[in-house]
């Protein structure tokens, strides 16, 4: 009981900054809305012993909200709690059809008549996933590691205006780099 | 405590995300949106993996929607800096010179 | 001679008879103009060596067969009917030819080419013995006479007097496609001489579709009016094609398939009262008419319709010999008619009057061969007519009593004309004269002799129905049966043409304004088919270019068109056929450029026009906005998610 | 042999596009001369043609293709597909040696219409479904490109129109073929397999939708009453040969699929519905008469009087149909003359579009009313016209009266009903003598002045035409003996 | 398992990773006008991919990795045309690409997303589809704002936002087969969705369908194509039509394949196949600018692609024909554009007018490549079409065959109305004639590359519909799990 309390509170918690997340008039305090959501979330995993996924997806979480936060005030140039925000379209079609993809997800949930659970849980669940990793699923971990190198290149490709050729000459031969503000490193 | 309550729990972020999705103009604002879309169906796997399929496939899917999050923010982050840059706007309403 | 050399020579003969005049005529088609100089040689010396094998084959009777299409051979076979006929049509022909070469004609290559093509017609159509034979020869002769008719192409009004014959009896020749299809369903095979075993519901579509082509060709009710528009031929084609042999043949058929019309009930009935009541109305019509050659042609009609009549009657010698007999005086008539015609530039017959003075020979030509058709003792017609009445009397005493009345009326026409053409010429003749064409006042020598043998023709003639030669002619056609006329009848027939001769004398010929104009047919036939169809076909030509276009302003202007059309042909009253065809033809030609110019091309638009709707309307979604997008893909996975689930509720009950 | 015969010409096409620098002139004599081979290959092949076994082919080829869908390259000959192959050659040599003094980039037309000729020859050919559908489409490809590209008015649309419509022909007759593929057992896309045990035996319903597909796409092609509108602008708008080969060859492509495919391989469904294609037909042929009479255009007459030549073709195919005890000599006299009907349309229709465009290139102009007396300028000309109009309109002495005199007797003689498209062939008269007479006849007017006559590559192109016709009027039986053979095992197919 | 071995049988995946790592790093060293070293680099990796991928198909079919990769005939066709294709657009983008400043890491990304679809080829596993769908979408953000051209960010950034939505979506599909299927590998799914309760089946079907849909550019993931396909480079708009097409289109099949009849997925899918080929088609009418025009042309191409898919098992010619159509499609369609990064000057249909005195081969080969996507005989695209309409009425789709039927009569419009102009005799005058001698200006309106890349893709598109025979035989056998 104490646990759907719990639960509760969690996930309304959750929604709430959810909610918030589009309610707040600036984009920092959305970005802070989100995290707690993420944080309410990452602390019902932990609810359901998974201490290891749990706690990596509060920790990635805040890091990226944090992030995100920088990036707003360092790209966007905005002053994230003054810049009123109401930037949004389409308000009444968004919630008809937020509110019929719910009533159909939610009604899927309490209509359908699930399966019993099959089997329990490992022991050590950290470290069936390690072994699950290691082992039936090594190829979706193998996989995921071109991916964040993809991301890697693509993210830097995408964001960065200035290649090497453009700071080192085309022949990457300049002494010194040819960049608009001077700085950082191999100065 | 319930598989329904959990999946309700979790369609109703989820939606809160797509309402996000849907109604915001700023790319970084339909970001959240998604990453609240996300977050519902990270707990919607945990639910599953919980109450119906307790094996460890769960949390490696669990990983993986959590690395996709990732990356696809870190993308996004680039294609907002890259739009911004290029069109000097972050708005999804004004970068519209591709129709029909 | 040995029986093989004889069939042998027999089959050459039939073979050149066929071949060489063909040959022959295409040949000096081809070379046209640089065959001028050598047209007339060529054709003459073909037309005596046609004679020659004529007169072989028929004492010969060989029979060829080649193989043609599949269960219908190309058949030709002398027999006896064939074996009176070819000859006759031959000597005609070399008649007609050597009027003609003596007359003088412009492209002298190419009218003797024709004609050659034609005489090769009439023989195979003469000898044929299956139906696609006949069907071959039969269209032939039906082109050619297009040809001829419209011989002097630069005048407008022959060619569309050519184009209105060969309309008009290919109408008829659809009665042999029909025939042909019956004959094949029926089983009985395509030969001619099988199609009266033909099974019952098969032999009346036979029996129907030879009737039908039989009265085309020979210009019976309701056909008549081709003649009197092909009438705007040359008068040699006349004498031959719509006289001795191309009309003829539409009788011919008939008395050689009489078998056929007997055995079906209702048809040798038929075709005794068309062919009497044609040989009556088109008497009548001759009677009124005033050009020469309309009279003679409408004279042709008629007589054909008491060959008709006789294979109605089941009289074949006495139609064989009316044939042959008309075929000798009316080649007479139309030759002399045509000279005329030459010489002074007029066949008016008021114009003509004292004409025969003239050229005396001319004349005492033209007067045996009016008397023979008037049905005067002991010319000709007088007796092969009369034989055949006798037919029609035994078989039904009205008939008898119509082809006697039709032959009072002959009588009336071949007074008229005889009458006027050897009263004295008033002083003033020549002011009428050269209406048509400027005469040349001058008749050549080599004219008269065809002149006097066909005369001699027209004069004896008759000698075919009389004993003895009648009696062998009986045998030869197998006909010992036929009635003969007797005494009272050959007197009282030529009492009677006498009288009418001397009314006429007396009194003129009447007048009536119904039959001057051919009964109406040929308006009748405009109004009720020709103007139809043409409509239709406009009609038609517009809904095809309406359906591609789907302009509305073009239905709209069409019909206003169409509207003002109708005024013109109210204005106009029926105006000849052809010109109503050109003229109405412009007003689509006109509507269709339109279509293509203001509609700018139509299917294309037609269907660019939906297209172009669809893509732009599919262009739609694509907005541009992100957000759009988001919603339309939420929007289709709900809407599917839905659909899924409501196909599995029929399940789950 | 036959691969030979139908890829020797695109061989040759190749060989022009591919080596440059071919000068004008000898694209325009090498495009003669491989037409001439072809025919003269043709021509061998006919002589030595010795008809086969009902079921056989003469000159068979069959090689492995597509052997997991039951396709094959299977080309082979028989009474129904030589007299059509040989069709194709003439035309063809016709065509090569009317354009000798074209001057419109010679080179690509030389080595366009030669690939036509393959696409065209492949379709007469074939002996698989798949190979047939190839050729055919190409042939649409081929013309689409002979309109657009040497055409004149408004090319490029009725080009378009041309393609798009006939284009969804080709379709429908795709979806006919994957249905007898399926419907098939074991799956096969071989004509001669599928002939022998004949699909949807049993199911009706399958068969009529199966029949339905080929026929719209075999109507469409012919093109039958009322799927022929895409046929008067195409015309109008084609080059000459362009039209020549479009009324002479392709046309011919649909109603060869009647015999060739619709009949032979769905007997049954083709009896059901024999009475659907003898309306058409007999809609057709009146349609296509009564408003060819009203057209001023010449092109756009000859269009639909093909039309109307098409109608009895299909009015002929149709009767074929209805079986009855005694019929069987009606219909195989019936679809023999279909047969000759397609050769002979060819032969002539092509001469007229060949003549129509002699006008086009004299006078830039196609209208009736525009011209007038031609006969004197032009005798020549004159002579031509008249002879390929009397052609045309069925005049005993030419090839479409024993093509139309079968066609009919045979419809007749098992439809007694068919006697109502009678009333074409009379209209059909009157509409070419009015077009000759106002075109050729009376005072020379209009555009007619100063109207040069034939020169020599006309005339023996054109004349080659009119004189084969002739031949066949005159002696059918060198081409009905190749022929009738192979109607009677159509008509044994058809009739089981 | 065997890591080993399973890697070995891996390695055209491995190839294609390690030349994307060699290039990227060794384009980092090399001066700007020498990075065509990165090239050959990529060239051959994918080589040795194809003959890797090639030995790996004379093998039995078999799965690795605890079944979550099938390396079978599906797998193996889709190795081998993403290779082939990734080269061919390589080849095709040589002017386009070489001496520009990403040069490296363009080859490095086309590999990455290469890679990404050949894990999708072979995904036998749903972990596997999420996480291919990533690594093939990530690339291509990058690819296609990679001119950052003003339109280039709008396409990148609506890409993104759709493949980020969809990629959501799909992970949602995947969470519910999931919890419904006991596992994420499909040789455990497959029975177990058979007692699955359907609506829950139902729902990740379709999500999962979306996701596979943004890949394969087909509804309702379409939206982006036309926009990236015209605001892309040339060689970029070449790949993301073509290759994650094969890759998405392979992984739908594989996925239904094990789905149960419990519910219609052939309808749906046979109604998303409708929606594509019409809206593809019709949209592609009145497109003025031919990359667009080609873009919606492609989502069409799914819609008739997604035809066998709808079969799925339910044909013995289902798998073939969709094997034979996605070569025979991915030679075409990189065709067309080839010729279109040939005529780099030429961007609407109405500056090709005359186009073909002026390049007569390139003329030809447009013509080839349109007319096949058409269905025209004898090119593959034919055979292709053929196959999968036969497969679809065979499954008892009929009225999605009438429909692709009727589409593809739709289609050939458009394709003519670009090729007509083409054939004009009045050449339009849009490039830059006026400062050239003409010939110049011809030479400089034509990339050599390009052009012999076009060539020689339009006489493979012939070649490959006279073999198609080989190839169907060929891909007979089925998939594993």
């Amino acid at each position: 009981m104490l646990l759907v309390i719990v639960f509760s509170a969690l996930a309304v918690t959750a929604l709430a900054s959810g909610i918030a997340v589009f309610r707040v008039d600036s984009m920092a305090r959305s970005a802070y809305a989100l995290a707690v959501s993420f944080v309410a979330v990452g602390a019902m995993l932990l609810m359901f012993d998974l201490d290891y996924i749990g706690v990596i997806t509060i920790l990635m979480m805040v890091m990226e909200m944090a992030i995100m936060a920088i990036y707003m005030i360092m790209f966007m140039g905005m002053n994230p709690a003054l810049m009123p925000m109401s930037m949004v379209h389409n308000k009444r079609w968004s919630a008809i059809l937020a509110v019929g993809t719910f009533l159909l997800l939610a009604g899927g949930a309490l209509l359908i008549p699930w399966p019993a659970r099959n089997g329990s849980p490992a022991a050590d669940l950290t470290a069936s996933l390690g072994e699950a990793i290691m082992g039936s699923k090594m190829l979706v971990m193998l996989t995921v590691s071109p991916i964040l190198f993809a991301t890697i290149v693509a993210a830097l490709v995408l964001a960065n205006p200035r290649g090497r050729y453009d700071r080192w000459g085309d022949d990457l031969n300049r002494p010194t780099p040819d960049d608009p503000q001077q700085g950082g490193l191999g100065r | 405590m319930t598989l329904q309550l959990v999946l309700i729990a979790a369609a109703a972020l989820f939606c809160v995300g797509l309402y996000g999705a849907l109604s915001q103009q700023v790319v970084v604002m339909v970001m959240m949106g998604l990453e609240l879309m996300l977050n519902g169906v990270i707990l919607a796997v945990t639910a599953f993996w919980w109450f119906l399929t307790p094996i460890p496939d769960g949390q490696v899917l669990l990983l993986v929607v959590i690395a996709a999050m990732t990356v696809e923010m870190a993308m996004g982050f680039a294609v907002a800096t890259l739009l911004h840059r290029s069109r000097g706007s972050d708005m999804t309403d004004s970068a519209t010179d591709l129709t029909g | 001679m040995s029986d093989a050399t004889v069939s042998t020579l027999g089959v050459a003969a039939l073979w050149l008879l066929v071949t060489l005049p063909a040959l022959a005529g295409i040949a000096l088609c081809l070379t046209g103009r640089r065959a001028n100089l050598v047209a007339v040689p060529v054709s003459l010396g073909t037309a005596g060596f046609t004679v020659a094998a004529a007169f072989v084959v028929a004492s010969f009777r060989p029979s060829v067969e080649v193989p043609f299409l599949a269960g219908a051979s190309f058949g030709l076979a002398v027999d006896g009917l064939s074996a009176l006929i070819v000859p006759t049509v031959a000597v005609i022909t070399l008649m007609v030819l050597v009027f003609a070469a003596a007359e003088g004609t412009e492209s002298p290559a190419r009218f003797h080419g024709l004609m050659l093509i034609f005489a090769a017609a009439v023989a195979v159509t003469a000898t044929a013995t299956t139906l696609p034979t006949l069907l071959f020869a039969w269209e032939i002769m039906g082109a050619m006479s297009y040809a001829l008719i419209g011989f002097h192409w630069r005048e407008d009004h022959r060619v569309g007097a050519g184009l209105t014959a060969f309309i008009t009896t290919r109408l008829g020749d659809l009665g042999l496609y029909l025939a042909a299809g019956a004959a094949l369903a029926g089983g009985a095979g395509m030969g001619l001489a099988d199609l009266a075993t033909a099974p019952s519901p098969w032999r009346h579509l036979i029996a129907a579709g030879i009737l039908m082509a039989a009265f085309g060709k020979a210009a019976q009710l309701p056909f008549s009016f081709w003649l009197s528009r092909a009438m705007e031929g040359p008068s040699p084609v006349s004498a031959l094609l719509h006289s001795a042999a191309m009309v003829a043949m539409g009788g011919y058929l008939l008395l050689r398939l009489a078998p056929l019309l007997e055995v079906t009930g209702w048809a040798a009935t038929t075709a005794a009262w068309v062919g009497a009541l044609t040989a009556l109305l088109l008497g009548a019509v001759a009677v009124t008419q005033t050009d020469l050659k309309q009279l003679l042609a409408a004279s042709t009609a008629a007589q054909l319709g008491f060959v008709v009549l006789a294979a109605g009657v089941g009289s074949l010698a006495g139609g064989t010999a009316h044939l042959i007999a008309h075929a000798s005086t009316k080649a007479l008539l139309f030759l002399a008619a045509g000279a005329w015609l030459v010489a002074l530039g007029t066949k008016q017959l008021p114009a003509l009057r004292g004409a025969a003075r003239r050229w005396p020979l001319v004349g005492v030509t033209f007067a045996v061969g009016a008397l023979s058709l008037a049905g005067i003792a002991p010319l000709a017609l007088w007796a092969t007519k009369d034989q055949l009445l006798a037919a029609a009397w035994e078989t039904s005493t009205a008939l008898y009593v119509v082809g006697l009345a039709a032959a009072a009326l002959a009588a009336a026409y071949a007074g008229k004309a005889l009458i006027i053409v050897w009263s004295h010429p008033l002083a003033n003749a020549a002011d009428k004269y050269d209406t048509e064409q400027r005469g040349t006042r001058h008749i050549a020598a080599w004219e008269r002799v065809p002149l006097t043998v066909l005369a001699v023709g027209a004069a004896l003639l008759g000698v075919l129905t009389l004993p003895p030669v009648g009696d062998w002619v009986r045998g030869v056609l197998g006909a010992e049966s036929d009635p003969r006329p007797g005494m009272l009848e050959l007197v009282g027939s030529t009492l009677l043409a006498l009288l009418v001769l001397g009314l006429v004398a007396w009194k003129g010929a009447p007048r009536s304004s119904w039959a001057a104009n051919w009964l109406g047919l040929e308006q009748t036939t405009r109004v009720m088919v020709v103007d139809p169809l043409l409509l239709l076909s406009k009609r038609l030509a517009r809904f095809d270019d309406a359906v591609l276009d789907r302009g509305i302003h073009v239905a709209a202007r069409a019909v206003a068109l169409g509207a003002r059309r109708l005024g013109r042909f109210d204005d106009h009253g029926l105006d000849a056929a052809v010109t109503a065809a050109a003229r109405g033809s412009i007003v689509t030609g006109s509507a269709a450029a339109r279509a293509d110019t203001d509609g700018v091309d139509a299917a294309v638009e037609a269907i660019a026009g939906t297209a172009r709707r669809f893509g732009v309307i599919a262009r739609r979604p694509q907005t541009g906005q992100l957000h759009q997008y988001y919603a339309q893909i939420t929007v289709v996975l709900v809407v599917a998610v839905i659909l899924l689930l409501v196909l599995l509720l029929p399940v789950m009950r | 042999m036959l691969s030979l015969v139908v890829f020797l010409p695109v061989l040759t096409a190749v060989f022009l596009v591919v080596v440059p620098r071919v000068p004008d002139r000898a694209a325009r004599w090498a495009w003669l001369g491989i037409a001439l081979i072809d025919l003269a290959l043709l021509v061998g092949m006919w002589i030595a043609f010795d008809s086969p076994k009902p079921g056989d082919l003469a000159y068979e080829e069959q090689l492995q293709w597509m052997p997991s869908v039951g396709s094959s390259y299977h080309l082979g000959v028989d009474g129904l597909s030589l007299p059509l192959l040989t069709l194709t050659a003439v035309i063809f040599a016709a065509c090569a040696v009317y354009a000798l003094r074209e001057n419109d980039r010679p080179r690509p037309q030389a080595a366009l219409f030669l690939f036509l000729q393959s696409a065209c020859l492949g379709v007469f050919a074939a002996q698989d479904l798949i190979l047939f559908f190839v050729f055919f489409d190409l042939s649409l490809v081929g013309m689409y490109f002979v309109i657009a590209g040497w055409g004149h008015g408004n090319a490029a649309r009725s080009a378009l129109k041309f393609f798009l419509y006939t284009f969804l022909g080709s379709l429908a007759l795709l979806l006919g073929f994957i249905g007898l593929y399926l419907g098939a057992d074991p799956h096969t896309f071989d004509m001669a397999e599928l002939a022998q045990s004949p699909p949807f035996q049993n199911s009706p319903v399958a068969g009529g939708f199966v029949l339905a597909a080929i026929l719209i796409g075999l109507a469409i092609k012919t093109p039958t009453f009322p799927f022929h509108t895409w046929l008067p602008p195409a015309h109008t708008d084609a080059p000459a040969i362009g039209s020549a080969v479009l009324a002479g060859v392709l046309l011919k492509m649909g109603t060869y699929g009647f015999v060739r495919i619709a009949m032979p391989l769905l007997p049954d469904a083709w009896r059901s519905w024999a009475w659907v294609i003898i309306v058409v037909g007999i809609v057709s042929v009146l349609y296509g008469a009564l408003v060819a009479l009203a057209q001023t255009d010449v092109k756009r007459m000859i269009a639909y009087t093909s039309v109307n030549h098409m109608g009895y073709i299909v009015l002929a195919v149709g009767a074929a149909g209805v079986v009855s005890d005694s019929s069987a000599q009606a219909q195989e006299l019936a679809v023999t003359g279909a047969v000759v009907q397609m050769v002979s349309h060819g032969l002539i229709t092509s001469a007229l579009f060949l003549l129509a465009g002699v006008l086009y290139e004299r006078r830039q102009s196609y209208d009736l009313n525009a011209f007038g007396g031609l006969a004197a300028p032009a005798p020549r000309y004159a002579a031509f016209f008249a002879v390929a109009a009397f052609a045309s309109l069925g005049l005993p002495g030419f090839s479409g009266f024993i093509a139309e005199f079968q066609i009919f007797a045979g419809s007749i003689g098992t439809v007694p009903l068919s006697l109502l498209a009678l009333p074409g062939i009379l209209i059909t008269a009157a509409l070419f003598l009015l077009a000759s007479q106002r075109l050729l006849t009376g005072k020379p007017r209009g555009l007619s002045t100063g109207f040069s006559d034939l020169n020599t590559n006309e005339t023996l192109s054109i004349g080659s035409l009119l004189v084969l016709s002739v031949v066949i009027g005159v002696f059918p039986r060198f081409l009905l003996d190749i022929i009738e053979p192979a109607a009677s095992v159509v008509v044994n197919l058809v009739s089981r | 398992m065997n890591v080993a071995l399973d890697t070995l049988s891996l390695l055209p995946e491995v190839f294609v990773l390690g030349g994307a790592i060699v290039a990227l790093l060794a384009g980092s060293f090399l001066p700007r006008n020498r990075q065509v070293a990165t090239r050959w680099i990529a060239i051959w990796a994918l080589m040795a991919s194809v003959v890797a991928a090639a030995v790996g198909m004379m093998q039995p079919s078999t799965t690795i990795f605890e079944a979550s990769f099938a390396v079978d005939i599906g797998s193996g066709f889709g190795r081998i045309i993403i290779a082939l294709g990734t080269i061919f657009v390589i080849v095709l983008g040589i002017e386009e690409l070489s001496g520009t400043r990403r040069e490296s890491e363009t080859y490095a990304l086309l590999l990455l997303a290469a890679l990404g679809a050949m894990l999708l080829s072979g995904a036998s596993d749903l972990l596997i589809l999420v996480t291919g769908y990533l690594l093939t979408s990530i690339p291509l953000y990058a690819l296609i704002g990679m001119s950052r051209s003003p339109h280039a960010a709008e396409a990148a950034m609506k890409t993104y936002l759709l493949g980020a939505l969809l990629g959501i979506m799909m992970m949602l599909g995947v969470t519910v087969l999931f919890g419904v299927g006991g596992g994420t590998s499909y040789r455990q799914l497959g029975p177990a969705l058979l007692g699955a309760p359907a609506a829950a089946v139902a729902v990740g079907v379709v999500a999962v369908l979306g996701g596979l849909m943004f890949k394969a550019g087909g509804v309702p993931g379409h939206f982006w194509i036309p926009d990236a396909t015209q605001a892309a480079g040339t060689a970029v708009a070449a790949f993301l039509t073509t290759i994650p097409k094969v890759g998405a289109l392979v992984a739908a099949y594989r996925l239904l394949d094990i789905i149960p009849a419990s519910i219609d997925w052939p309808l749906l899918v046979g109604l998303l196949a409708a929606a594509s080929m019409t809206l593809g088609n019709l949209a592609a009418f009145w497109q003025d600018d031919v990359r667009r025009l080609l873009g919606w042309s492609t989502v069409s191409q799914v819609g008739y692609l997604l035809l066998p898919v709808a079969v799925a098992g339910r044909s013995d010619l289902a798998l073939p024909s969709l094997l034979l159509y996605l070569a025979g499609y991915a030679a075409t369609n990189l065709t067309a554009f080839a010729v279109v990064a040939a005529l780099p000057t030429r961007r609407a249909i109405t500056d090709y007018r005359g186009a073909a005195s002026s390049h007569p081969w390139l003329a030809g080969a447009l013509v080839v490549s349109l007319l096949g996507l058409v269905g025209t005989p004898p090119t593959i695209v034919f055979v292709g079409k053929l196959t999968t309409l036969a497969a679809a009425w065979d499954g008892g789709l009929v009225w999605l065959v009438v429909i692709a039927v009727i589409n593809s009569v739709a289609s050939l419009f458009y394709y003519l109305r670009w090729l007509a102009p083409m054939f004009s005799r009045t050449p339009a005058l849009s490039y830059p004639t006026a400062t050239l001698s003409p010939v110049a200006a011809a030479a400089r309106a034509r990339r050599r590359w390009a052009a012999h890349s076009a060539i020689t893709g339009a006489v493979f598109v012939l070649v490959l519909g006279v073999v198609a025979g080989g190839i169907l035989s060929i891909a007979g056998s089925p998939l594993v799990h």
